[in-house]
């Protein structure tokens, strides 16, 4: 991976195209905007998707990596739908996003980054996601303190869960699982071991 | 030619005959305009009306024809008949139809119906029927002038449509800057990278051409004659000369690339700095290898082109147009880059211009490619760190960044190979004859950098096609590119107009199709659009002409010439027949064979008269056949209505209005005098280019004539109008109406 | 319906716009025998429906009148209308067109007098003005149509409104037991112009052309300007009929869109440069325009026109691709997006949007011979095995009216090279 | 009329006690009704719905569906697999997307699964939502044919979100304006609110725990447009928005000062209502702002 990133250079471009899920799209952008105008979260964008594909060509690529835009994204496919370049956005800003992380350059406080992960960690281990775990973890992320305020602001909302028969206090005890938890964890590293290689292989 | 024999057919038909005395019009056909034979029918664009003229026609003599009905521009399938002159008296369009129908509006729709007979009458009376020029030669040979893609194109397509072609190149190959290319834009849709020139095969094709003859190291040095006989001298670098007749010339001079030297703020000067030709050159040498850059042989790595480079620019010595191809052909330069030697190529530009669907294919596959895009506006380039800096404001990051590069490729622009633009020299002596000292500087100033003549032609108005912008030969309207302003001379390529390698092909393929029009148009004697299938042609009486020269400096066609004696020479052949020369004429002493001072100057005479005291004003409307007269049938047709004083003629062009019918019209008393021609200025939309803006200028003049006459200047108005003009002009005419009850009647009625 | 006589030399163009009309001239004016056919009761296509052409804004009605009067001066053409090729066969120089003749109801004994249409009552949506006004039954196209008679609505035949016009024309022209008839043809060569029709818009719908009243086409905004147009030449708001104020132009509307047309259609960017100028002629300060783009693209020469409404101070452009139009208050509507030259946000009300949408291709499927190439944007490309077939015009890709005219110049050499060597062969 | 069978994927929010189980059991009333089977996916896993990208990456995430499509075909052919969460739904047709479309794509999983003895065939099932069965298979005719209790009186914002609607979106339905709801709404009796332009906008969806404020901002937009046509309860066809639509409406009210107290249901429920089932059948007991016109509909 070229560490010297010049201005303009298709050095990162090209890393991006190795490397990032659906990279080798960003080079098709014309810098129309509707995918910036078109995003939910635009208003909390600090870079928006055009703006980083020309980043990108740019070889911007710390800033880039770094960013937390790629964050925002709520998977809502607005921008998908109306790119008439038909760039997979959604799928690129995820791909930037796992790039980015692999590479550790993901803000510390990312709140999505950790979320995102705790999800993984969470369905990963058993097959399945547990709601209940995921939530507990998610309000503890930032430690005790933080997570039982948190838990306090959400009581309302557990509780209403519970009542409507929506969230099962017992979960914390195990719940759901896929039967064969063994296969796959054999299956996922299989994948990963397939992608790291990818990734190696091109960089 | 036979006796004159008028027939006048009546038609009482589209309620003609329930509003208008049908008989009375009859009668006064008979009475007034002396027809030979005058007959009505209910129905006379049926096949039983046409039938009836017909045999008149075949049988009774009659071939002098007036249709007594509707408009000319109505019904002309039915009215068509063979050699005889026909006219129309537009009594539907004309009269009916602005006219409301109540019992007190009777008598004066009346009178306008008798009016519009007696004109007709009068008018036909005095045409004759055309035969044709007597230049018929059918020629079926062209010069190309210019060797490149436009050239060679034109050259090839004119014969496999069986015309044998003169090609003249300068240079001493033929493939002009095409040729000098690695490769081109691909003319096909689809998403594929650049294709081979073709150059090759269409030279090849050209040498076993027996149709066509090809001239290197040549220019031409005389042009004489016109379409069907242009007698054209070639000359070769060694000194020698060819004379050739051809029966049209297509001028494909191409462009040169702009100086770029004029660019030394973007780098000129620096041996990495090329513009696209430069860097053709440098792809063309790489024969498909790594492109490697001039100062060092070192594999170029990283690119930038720049767009626009001193292009839509307003500052002094910049082209302030766009050349239109360069966005395409830096993408197709970035894909060798891209393709060749996996370098960087970035393509920084204000707007991509690549139009259309090929256009926008390309610029996709660009984009596939590896090509980078940037909107930036760049602000030097210099050297720096062995290679070069281009600094540019990155306008999506809006931020001044810069980008370090092995070779600029700066996208200048094209200027043409037009010649010199033959107004100059006119415009220049009209200075002088003015002194205006201050124009005439700026003019001498102009002819003195002009570029030499390409065509050389030995026309009045001068050597060259006229530019019509920023050097280019184009065609001033939007329908008809090859409207040319010197007949059976067709521009075709990027010396008409800035223009990609795909364009030019079209282009010089539809000007080839021009020039053989041209060439069988001037073998039957008619003329070329707008008037197309016209077989009237100007002639002029010898003795009367004092050799003032106004028609030859007034053709808009350059098609008068002046004699070793000083006397007109008309050269049919390239004349439109707009009758601007017989407009100009102060002696009157030109006409048409079914146009003249006559047919226009009887007609506005057979107008009845009513005396000054009878409050029934007369109008006269002289109004251009293309526009002005079209929204007259038009408001007709949509009821828009008008005073009933006036009585309208129409004419080819507003600068065939000569001034004695304007004169004759006063001194026959007429109230007001009203000339309805096309816009003029820049954006003229007179076909004859300045017939609108000479009949403006000479009725300017005829302040003098009222204030003889002790006339008040209002009587006479000239009024720029268009085909949509549709309400407008029923408005002109009242307003002159308006005038006269204000100003009161004309003291010249007799 | 008389006979029409073609041969293996005559050329058959489909199409009476300026693409078909020109081709069709300049062939007859060659000496070549041209059957032109038009779909429609007129010739003069869609650039009869523009108010004025760029970029010199003079009125296509003037083109038209002297292409008109062409045809009638030319024995050498052969206009049908209401006319529609539905089949070729066959190969170059020898072919077999199949003419589907629509009933017009009327024929050439109609003196366009007009009292059909007087007595007419039965009223439908013109076309000529994108259904923004309505028409009689009986009725004359536009002002400029040719050939210069009526057409009865098929839908008002077997009516009352059949019987009233058939009643009132005094010359037997009106025949209500028309039918439609099929014509074979045969024919050396085809130049195929039957031009483009406007994208529909309604189908872009992060624009809602289906949803607010106030935003509207192009082409329905040229429509506009003409006095004899739906609104009597006044730039209104649909909604309420007052003078906008704050107009944006969207352009690229359906073109460079891989949703819609992937193709640029060219003629869009000067159109709405055009159009603003209508604007600031008609409503002067009182109105904004905005033009939201991708890139101008007045190519070549014309370049200047984009320079002179860049200095209108009341003409502002964004470089970006509107993301989508919400409705506001009042009628009016709210653009978002973001202007890309350094991300600025903006949620912009404007009280009429005009959307510059793209030309689609007319180019059938189904009525060529196998091997006649249309490419993935439906337009003919020139290619060795489209035989005799030359697209023109807006048939071969998207076009100004200048290049238009330009290429179906070209197409018709094309032809008549095919028809030349016909008669070569025939002696 | 024949049973219509189709492959289940049902998804971790609808299991017992999570978050959607309400719409899977009125999902079951509406399958009974309208005699669909649904079999069940044995064994299958979670799709890592939008958020998992950020562990998992992009073949570890497509194994799943990928998992999931195999142990289909191998328990019920190549029986459409029907999935009520927009998510799921989702995932699921972009595995088999980018499968078919991408050869390293289809190595890895080949590769991934061969591990565990599974292999997703060349020909895959098709993957669809549960609204596309009952709009395209079932049909609103024979939809309104059950209807018992038109929910006469009852004005409804049809809520479609974003995942059920982009990018693939149920067949001849607009991105912008969907309208599916609307015409099931109509024929169920109720009326659907025109120009809801708050249709397809974005929850917030998985941000909704990890950017709270700026979703909620979302939300309250959503909110707000319904009760500005006028809306008494809003419905949808996404778990995902269901929950965000409807359990933060306290804490959008605290934070922007509304007073917001909308119910957000289920088509299934709307469905199960105005087939005439019990209000248990319904799944009204899982509301947690509750519908009360639907339940005395549902009472009466």
């Amino acid at each position: 991976m070229s560490n010297q990133i010049e201005k303009y250079r298709r050095s990162f471009l090209s890393e991006v195209e190795a490397n990032v899920e659906e990279g080798d799209m960003v080079k098709m952008c014309m810098q129309c905007g509707v995918c910036s105008g078109s995003c939910p979260m635009q208003n909390h964008w600090e870079h928006p998707p055009q703006e980083i594909f020309m980043m990108i060509r740019a070889g911007k690529r710390e800033e880039v990596l770094s960013s937390s835009s790629m964050w925002m994204c709520t998977s809502c496919y607005n921008c998908i739908a109306r790119c008439p370049r038909g760039l997979p956005i959604t799928h690129i800003m995820h791909g930037l996003a796992t790039y980015a992380k692999r590479l550790g350059l993901v803000p510390k406080e990312q709140p999505t980054a950790k979320f995102g992960q705790m999800f993984w960690d969470n369905l990963s281990k058993k097959g399945r996601v547990n709601e209940l775990k995921l939530g507990l973890a998610l309000y503890f992320m930032n430690g005790i303190g933080p997570g039982i305020k948190k838990s306090l602001e959400m009581q309302d909302v557990g509780m209403g869960m519970m009542k409507t028969g929506r969230m099962n206090p017992m979960e914390i005890l195990g719940g759901h699982s896929i039967k064969d938890t063994a296969g796959f964890s054999k299956m996922l590293a299989k994948a990963f071991e397939i992608e790291e290689g990818n990734i190696k292989n091109n960089g | 030619m036979s006796e004159k024999k008028i027939g006048a057919y009546v038609c009482s038909g589209c309620g003609i005959g329930d509003r208008l005395d049908v008989n009375q019009l009859v009668n006064t056909a008979k009475r007034d305009g002396k027809a030979n034979e005058v007959k009505d029918h209910p129905f006379l664009c049926s096949a039983e009306g046409v039938k009836l003229i017909q045999d008149d026609i075949d049988n009774n003599g009659v071939n002098r024809v007036v249709i007594v009905g509707c408009s000319r521009r109505a019904k002309t399938e039915a009215f068509s008949f063979e050699n005889v002159a026909i006219t129309r008296a537009n009594i539907r369009e004309g009269v009916l139809w602005v006219r409301p129908d109540a019992p007190e509006h009777a008598e004066t729709t009346q009178e306008m119906a008798d009016d519009y007979v007696r004109m007709a009458c009068a008018e036909i009376k005095y045409m004759g029927i055309p035969s044709g020029s007597g230049e018929q030669d059918l020629t079926r040979h062209l010069l190309v002038v210019g060797g490149g893609i436009s050239g060679m194109t034109a050259a090839i397509e004119a014969s496999k449509t069986g015309y044998k072609v003169e090609l003249v190149e300068k240079s001493g190959e033929l493939g002009g800057m095409v040729g000098k290319m690695y490769k081109r834009v691909p003319t096909k849709n689809g998403l594929q990278g650049p294709v081979d020139t073709g150059i090759a095969a269409m030279v090849a094709a050209i040498e076993a051409d027996a149709n066509i003859t090809v001239h290197l190291n040549s220019t031409v040095s005389k042009t004489e004659g016109a379409p069907g006989r242009f007698d054209v001298e070639i000359a070769t670098e060694s000194g020698s000369t060819n004379n050739v007749r051809v029966g049209a010339i297509v001028q494909a001079t191409g462009f040169k690339p702009y100086d770029m030297s004029q660019l030394p703020e973007l780098g000129a000067g620096n041996a990495d700095v090329v513009d696209q030709m430069g860097f053709e050159a440098l792809a063309k040498a790489a024969a498909g290898g790594a492109i490697k850059r001039p100062s060092d042989g070192k594999e170029v790595k990283s690119v930038a082109f720049v767009q626009c480079a001193g292009q839509r620019s307003d500052k002094p010595g910049h082209l302030n147009y766009c050349s239109g191809h360069c966005c395409t052909t830096s993408i197709k330069q970035a894909m060798y880059l891209r393709e060749q030697n996996d370098a960087t190529a970035v393509v920084l530009f204000d707007d991509l211009r690549t139009p259309g669907a090929t256009g926008e294919d390309f610029y996709r596959c660009g984009q596939e490619k590896g090509v980078t895009f940037s909107k930036g506006q760049v602000s030097g380039v210099a050297a720096a760190n062995g290679g070069l800096e281009v600094k540019f404001k990155d306008l999506i990051l809006n931020e001044e960044t810069a980008m370090e590069a092995d070779l600029v490729v700066l996208a200048t622009g094209m200027v043409a190979n037009s010649g010199p633009n033959p107004y100059l020299a006119l415009d220049l002596e009209a200075a002088k004859a003015a002194e205006d000292t201050a124009q005439v500087a700026v003019l001498e100033k102009q002819i003195e950098v002009a570029p030499p003549s390409i065509l050389n032609l030995q026309y009045r108005q001068g050597t060259d096609l006229p530019h019509l912008k920023h050097g280019f030969n184009d065609s001033h309207f939007i329908c008809f590119p090859y409207e040319t302003r010197r007949t059976g001379i067709y521009a075709a390529g990027p010396v008409r107009r800035p223009m990609d390698a795909h364009q030019a092909v079209e282009d010089a393929t539809g000007a080839t199709l021009k020039a053989i029009q041209a060439c069988e148009n001037a073998a039957l004697g008619r003329a070329a659009h707008p008037r197309s299938g016209d077989l009237s042609y100007p002639s002029f009486r010898k003795e009367g002409c004092t050799q003032c020269k106004r028609c030859t400096v007034e053709c808009p066609f350059g098609a008068i010439n002046e004699d070793e004696k000083g006397y007109p020479q008309y050269n049919e052949g390239r004349c439109r027949r707009c009758g601007t020369c017989m407009g100009a004429c102060p002696v009157r002493v030109i006409s048409f064979e079914n146009y003249s001072v006559e047919t226009v100057g009887q007609q506005l005479k057979a107008v009845d008269m009513p005396d000054e005291f009878s409050e029934k004003p007369r109008i006269l409307v002289l109004a251009c056949e293309n526009d002005a007269y079209p929204a007259l049938d038009m408001a007709a047709a949509k009821g828009n209505t008008y005073n009933p004083w006036t009585r309208i003629i129409p004419v080819r062009c507003l600068g065939s209005t000569n001034t004695i019918w304007i004169t004759d019209a006063l001194n026959s008393g007429y109230d007001g005098v009203i000339l309805l021609g096309c816009q003029k200025g820049d954006n003229y939309q007179c076909h004859f280019v300045k017939g609108s803006e000479i009949a403006h200028i000479r009725m300017s003049k005829i302040d003098d004539t009222l204030k003889s006459l002790n006339l008040e200047q209002e009587r006479v108005q000239t009024y720029e109008v268009s085909i949509a003009d549709i309400d407008r002009i029923p408005q002109i005419l009242d307003d002159m109406a308006s005038t006269i009850e204000k100003i009161g009647m004309s003291p010249f009625k007799f | 319906m008389s006979e029409v006589i073609a041969t293996n030399q005559t050329i058959l163009v489909a199409g009476g716009g300026i693409s078909g009309l020109t081709a069709a001239l300049e062939a007859a004016e060659c000496g070549k025998q041209v059957i032109l056919v038009e779909k429609g009761p007129t010739v003069g296509g869609r650039v009869g429906q523009l108010y004025k052409y760029f970029p010199k804004l003079c009125f296509p009605t003037c083109g038209l009148e002297i292409q008109l009067r062409r045809l009638k001066a030319n024995k050498n053409v052969r206009l049908l209308t209401m006319a529609e090729v539905t089949g070729i066969s066959g190969e170059a120089g020898n072919y077999t067109a199949s003419i589907k003749l629509s009933p017009r109801y009327i024929n050439e004994n109609c003196t366009a007098c007009g009292e059909c249409g007087k007595a007419v009552e039965g009223e439908y949506d013109d076309e000529h003005n994108y259904g923004m006004k309505k028409r009689k039954a009986a009725y004359i196209p536009y002002n400029l149509a040719y050939p210069q008679r009526y057409v009865l609505d098929p839908r008002a035949v077997g009516t009352d409104d059949g019987e009233r016009a058939k009643a009132a024309c005094k010359y037997n022209a009106v025949d209500l037991d028309m039918q439609e008839e099929t014509l074979e043809l045969n024919v050396g060569a085809v130049v195929w112009a039957t031009g483009w029709k406007p994208y529909p818009a309604a189908k872009i719908q992060p624009y809602g052309y289906d949803r607010y009243d106030n935003v509207i086409t192009n082409v329905e905004f040229e429509r506009m300007l003409d006095p004899f147009g739906p609104t009597g030449g006044k730039i209104v708001r649909p909604s309420d009929g007052v003078a906008p104020k704050n107009i944006a132009f969207i352009q690229c509307a359906g073109s460079r869109d891989r949703n819609h047309l992937k193709h640029c259609s060219r003629i869009c960017c000067m159109a709405s440069l055009k159009q603003t100028t209508y604007v600031a002629e008609q409503l002067g300060d009182a109105c904004k325009s905005t033009v939201y783009y991708i890139d101008i693209r007045a190519i070549d020469r014309i370049d200047d026109f984009y320079q002179k409404v860049q200095k209108d101070p009341n003409v502002s452009f964004v470089k970006s691709k509107v993301a989508n139009i919400v409705s506001g208050s009042n009628g009016n509507v709210v653009l978002n997006g973001v202007d890309t030259e350094g991300y600025n946000r903006y949620a912009n009300d404007h009280d009429l949007v005009v959307l510059a949408t793209g030309m689609e291709s007319t180019v059938p499927q189904g009525v060529f011979p196998e091997g006649t190439v249309i490419n993935e944007h439906g337009f003919i490309d020139l290619e060795e095995s489209n035989g005799a077939i030359f697209g023109a015009g807006c048939s071969s890709d998207a076009l100004d009216v200048n290049r238009a005219a330009q290429n179906a110049t070209a197409a018709a050499l094309r032809a008549i090279q095919v028809v030349t060597k016909v008669a070569a062969q025939e002696g | 009329m024949a049973k219509r069978e189709y492959s289940f994927y049902p998804g971790c929010s609808s299991q017992s006690g999570a978050s959607s189980i309400n719409y899977l059991r009125s999902t079951q009333t509406v399958c009974s009704e309208l005699d669909i089977q649904l079999n069940e996916i044995p064994d299958w896993n979670c799709c890592a719905a939008s958020i998992g990208y950020a562990g998992g990456g992009e073949l570890p995430r497509i194994s799943l569906s990928a998992r999931n499509i195999a142990l289909s075909q191998q328990a019920h052919g190549q029986q459409d697999i029907v999935a009520t969460c927009a998510a799921c739904w989702l995932a699921t047709r972009e595995a088999k997307e980018r499968i078919e479309g991408h050869a390293k794509i289809r190595s890895g999983i080949d590769a991934a699964l061969g591990e565990i003895g599974l292999k997703v065939e060349s020909q895959m099932p098709k993957t669809r939502h549960f609204v596309e069965v009952l709009m395209e298979d079932v049909g609103l005719e024979e939809i309104g044919s059950k209807v018992k209790k038109p929910l006469a009186g009852l004005k409804i914002a049809g809520y479609v979100g974003c995942q059920t609607n982009r990018p693939f979106g149920i067949a001849g339905e607009s991105f912008e304006n969907p309208m599916y709801l609307d015409k099931m709404t109509a024929a169920l009796g109720a009326e659907p609110v025109e120009k809801y332009e708050k249709k397809a906008s974005c929850c917030g969806g998985a941000l909704m725990f990890s950017e709270p404020e700026k979703s909620q901002a979302l939300v309250k937009d959503i909110i707000e447009a319904a009760y500005d046509g006028g809306a008494d309860m809003i419905v949808t066809p996404c778990p995902v928005c269901q929950m965000n639509v409807e359990v933060y409406q306290n804490h959008i009210n605290k934070r922007f000062g509304t007073k917001f107290n909308i119910p957000v249901v289920y088509y299934t429920t709307l469905m199960s209502v105005a087939f005439g089932k019990s209000a248990k059948e319904a799944a009204l007991d899982g509301q947690m702002i509750r519908a009360a016109r639907l339940e005395e509909i549902a009472g009466k």
